[in-house]
């Protein structure tokens, strides 16, 4: 498969997988907060492409993107959001802590920032353990406002780990807008003072944050250095759930019809499409079409967890 | 305890929004921040228009930057203010723990008593729809183990529109802890204002055989335990603590010494926790007149998992009493078949 | 319980060093890492040398970021290396509570136990020459009220290099409490590495009149305390917890079924705390074979204030143990005007 | 009382009270850990000098010439060190969390950064309330490290507020050196990129710091913005105790000489006495010395809170 189809499955997966979840959720099977990256797809799939198999991922509540691109798997996927047995932690974690280590996806978290530091850590450990391994972890642009953003950058600068900081910016935290949080005009300014590499980028087109994406691992290892990636996105729904929310005043819908233009899925179809690939294309939405359906199905029709589970897991 | 003549019906959420208007009105020194107080979402729509109605200087949403804020809320408390800062969970109070343990827990007695410290700390505690081991704490008993914090846990809409009242009056920092689930709860609420003490705990039920001390949600369990063990004819009391520090024991005393039996059902994990402070209260000032020891029920000593099929099983109910009470009394199990317990798809559906 | 044939006499605070020691040269993936751990005091000489012996990544110094340096604890713990993150104070831990109790505590749970976490937190407490409210907590009772943690509260050199090695190799986030006054105590410690079982309480000294529970400094005073009213036969049976959670329940029942009186001497604040949870549980264990009340001892309900003078009133001692015993025996009121108490100018002088 | 006066006044009574305090140090009476100020003296005088009676000011353990140079008092200072019923917070607080609101001094705190965002608040009411105040935060290069000094720094950019940051860099933390801790360079470099002023200057002169000071306060309140000013100082004695500690090995005493050679105290009095005012200076050291002994003498005479007192000023 070519680079950019290989790219669009993914796109493709994510929008796909998301759109079933809009579907199932009122009828309130799937109970856990979904938090949708309808907008943000490129991001999840370019750096997670880029990366591939040697990277370890930290990410955010909003972390489907991540785990689909980088699992490609639906069926532990669904049956986790149904709060089945057979979901990705049997249930325990739901929608807003999917980890899947065995594809390189170590932790996700509800609260903001949270695993920022934990992927310090890895860096740190990747190192001693000289494990190469690429470590990168995603986080909102409201994450840019706890202290501990501030501490576990500048304690990755004070060690020189190699690793990818990546703010996926959309602007809000949850309806908060930038100008009521952020007492600097651009965070990349800000952190090019410190021992770093910075990039900033509004690009909604997934071959370009997959090649910036290959450039910051690149550059990271060669400079032993860490390399902050400021990428942006619009959120196209609301912050937790399925539904758009242009009527509630804070934003409108004008500002999500100019980002549509530039919606991630639809330019690397046509990018596809004016390189004649509309039979792979299509094939490709077929196979995603037919997997998410299949899961969902084993999904609902999988077991709960047993009652004793619950008491499972605590120690080791 | 109402003694009220109104008999306006409104909610829990709404009593919450009239004490924040009618204190912000009485009292310009009164602000309310925090992380999305402003948007429309209002904080379940306990926050819902003060901001247009005082201006963005008494109602603001704040940076992500929790411990900060409660530093704030210092600086602003010993200059004049009287903060109300939010929390639309408790759990991010974690973050703010250092300011508030070692900052404003303290800086009262540090300055041997000069310094007044007004604060009030509104937090919601969470269940249900998948919130998980981030988002589901409850954490009371953490604070009620640090002098020179104050802990209310209201239940009715009456008592959270007085409780808030006396908490923003109160010269004290306050951890004010609203259950999710009460918001859509409806009661008699009289229209004035009206405190009710901060350290006052009531009997929210007459009952003679044996006691149930119940926080927050736990006396809405203990109630649905009430009605349906009142079939047999077994008449519990339940004490609403109402306040969890500082602790009203007479009125639980009174109670345990009258019934010979006690059963604390507490919204918060066990060990080391404020059932085991009742407990030890309880076994200690009622010593050898007991009937039976105290029984503690609380979550299970597991984090909070996100499956609905696991969480029933981590949070405690009217079942959970029903059966304690049942084994104390050497009754045999009750038939519950056919009874109806809460559900809270009947209130609201997710995913917040 | 050493059963050691040894007759090597160290201090506690060598013993933790050698523990380290031992544990490093045996598994390279052990590091030491925190605010000053490398630097010429090396957390009251615990962490000597380590940098110089095992290099610069196996011990070094972090910046000022404690719940950054817990996040980090958690990474690496669950990429490969086992991590001790050390504060030279716990009062410093609730910079990291949210990173604490959010993460480390949940991280395991919430991948369904598929990941571990290895993480050992060395905390300090403190006490004496005027540390004052910000430099004198303990927390045991708030960390124990986590289900996740296990909480580790060493008395002796021979235990807290066995329960140091115990909580090195532990699958789990363990949080280690050490007490300053603890470091100059002595007492014999085998050279070979050994591990105390996490979960084990101990009998500290036998004796058939009254159980009395302790905790860390504690077991200090209870000595003295059974020291002084074993002139007049009054026989004290000490119960040295050893860790806090998961807590040995049973040499605790066993002991207070024996003697039937039970004094809980905690090193911490009683309200909601591990003084409550003990007598909680000893009530109901023990119901209707108690001959009193179990007794709870434990700081005052006041932040630490800094003058000898109320700091000495604050924290608990022999006396108040004393006192206890007596008031539950019967007895009139010991003579100890000839008695010489703990006085910390005996071992050390300030500042720190 | 000309500037230059009274500031040596200033400086000579925070350095004579400290050699006080390091004389009376090894007699056991004062039980409280002090966190000397040998050599930062100019900072704390000449901001707290040129700000005065307007001002609302926050600090840290390190807090003796701050409390001075605002009260110019030594009894109930004194009597606080040696934990006397008489001290400025009746014992309960210490050398750690010296206050005096009535001069301004409003809140030290014995951990690292915690007054950082109380002063913010402060600043806030002091906007709301318009008590037309000069709000001052003094903090150590070691608070940089956490994580609440950037939040607190935004929470005053975004919210526009007029206050004074001052970080004392002495380049330790206690014993750790910046390049340890810090992932840049120069932290001034970074801050100007928020919404704010800033100010460097290592000079040990008083008068300079003075100046400095005023402009950053006028600077504030015609721009309503925050103002960052790094400035610098020697360490002469360990993190806390009355010694040196150069055989400690972590820095050197040749440091030490160079530094003293600017030494903020000698520095000013060699200003005086060029300006001929060699018996105005020896009158203010006499009366200076002759109020410590005196407070001393007082301090040790006083009695101890009542046991009862414990219980006092939890709850208002
Ligand atoms: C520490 C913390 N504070 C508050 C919240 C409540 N909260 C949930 S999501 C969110 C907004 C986060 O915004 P951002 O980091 O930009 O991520 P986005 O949702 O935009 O992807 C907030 C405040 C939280 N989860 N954690
Ligand atoms: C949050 C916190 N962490 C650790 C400590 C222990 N500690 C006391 S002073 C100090 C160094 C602070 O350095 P700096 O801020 O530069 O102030 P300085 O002592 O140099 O004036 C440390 C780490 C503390 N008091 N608070
Ligand atoms: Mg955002
Ligand atoms: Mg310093």
């Amino acid at each position: 498969m070519t680079l950019s189809l290989a790219l669009y499955q993914k796109l493709y997966l994510v929008r796909w997988a998301t759109e079933a979840i809009r579907k199932e959720y009122p009828n309130d099977q799937i109970k856990t907060p979904v938090h949708l990256s309808l907008g943000e797809e490129a991001i999840a799939v370019g750096v997670c492409h880029a990366i591939g198999k040697n990277g370890l991922f930290y990410g955010t509540y909003r972390n489907h993107g991540l785990y689909l691109s980088l699992t490609l798997e639906t069926d532990k996927f669904f049956a986790e959001l149904y709060g089945k047995r057979t979901g990705a932690s049997g249930g325990k974690a739901g929608s807003m802590h999917l980890t899947a280590p065995e594809s390189g996806l170590m932790g996700t978290s509800a609260v903001v920032g949270t695993t920022i530091p934990m992927a310090v850590g890895a860096a740190f450990a990747n190192r001693v353990r000289r494990t190469d391994k690429a470590i990168v972890v995603f986080f909102g642009d409201g994450a840019l406002d706890e202290g501990v953003f501030w501490e576990s950058f500048n304690t990755a600068c004070v060690l020189k780990l190699p690793m990818i900081f990546i703010c996926e910016d959309n602007g809000l935290a949850p309806h908060t807008l930038k100008v009521d949080r952020q007492g600097y005009p651009a965070i990349h300014k800000v952190l090019e003072r410190f021992n770093c590499l910075t990039f900033r980028n509004e690009t909604t087109d997934v071959e370009e944050i997959h090649s910036l994406a290959l450039k910051a691992g690149l550059l990271a290892r060669e400079q032993q250095l860490p390399v902050f990636l400021h990428l942006h996105y619009y959120r196209y729904l609301e912050h937790v759930g399925v539904n758009e929310d242009f009527d509630q005043g804070y934003r409108t819908r004008d500002e999500f019809e100019k980002w549509y233009k530039v919606d991630p899925i639809n330019l690397q179809r046509k990018r596809l499409v004016e390189m004649n690939l509309e039979k792979e294309v299509s094939d490709v939405e077929n196979q995603v079409r037919e997997q998410v359906d299949r899961s969902i199905a084993l999904a609902k029709a999988a077991p709960f967890p047993d009652k004793a589970d619950l008491f499972k897991g605590v120690w080791s | 305890m109402s003694e009220s003549k109104e008999s306006r019906t409104i909610t829990f959420q709404e009593a919450i929004a009239e004490a924040l208007n009618q204190e912000m009105a009485r009292d310009e020194s009164v602000f309310v921040y925090g992380l999305d107080v402003a948007d429309h979402k209002g904080i379940y729509g306990t926050t819902l228009g003060l901001a247009k109605k005082f201006g963005g200087t008494r109602c603001f949403s704040t940076p992500l930057s929790e411990e900060a804020m409660m530093g704030f809320g210092l600086g602003a408390a010993t200059n004049g203010l009287r903060p109300i800062n939010v929390h639309i969970r408790v759990d991010f109070l974690l973050l703010a723990m250092n300011q508030l343990i070692n900052m404003v827990a303290t800086h009262r007695y540090g300055s041997n008593g000069k310094t007044a410290v007004p604060l009030v700390i509104r937090a919601a505690i969470g269940r249900g729809w998948g919130q998980g081991y981030q988002h589901s704490k409850t954490l009371q008993s953490i604070f009620a183990h640090i002098p020179g914090l104050k802990v209310v846990m209201p239940t009715t809409p009456y008592d959270v529109k007085g409780l808030l009242i006396a908490s923003i009056r109160d010269n004290n920092p306050v951890i004010f802890i609203e259950h999710r689930w009460l918001y859509f709860q409806k009661g008699i609420v009289p229209e004035e204002s009206y405190e009710v003490p901060l350290g006052s705990g009531k009997i929210a039920k007459e009952g003679a055989d044996i006691t149930v001390v119940a926080t927050s949600w736990m006396n809405v369990e203990a109630l649905k335990a009430q009605e349906i063990l009142s079939r047999r004819n077994v008449s519990i009391e339940i004490v609403d603590v109402r306040t969890v520090a500082p602790l009203d024991k007479d009125v639980i005393i009174k109670s345990v010494l009258k019934t010979g039996h006690c059963v604390v059902a507490d919204y918060d994990w066990i060990n080391c926790g404020f059932s085991s402070e009742v407990a030890a209260m309880v076994s200690e000032e009622c010593f050898g007149r007991l009937k039976s020891p105290v029984t503690r029920i609380g979550f299970a000593p597991t984090p909070c998992p996100t499956t609905r099929a696991l969480e029933d099983e981590f949070y405690p109910g009217a079942v959970d009493i029903i059966r304690a009470v049942e084994k104390k009394l050497g009754l045999s199990a009750t038939d519950i078949s056919g009874d109806d317990f809460y559900s809270y798809e009947n209130k609201f559906r997710g995913p917040f």
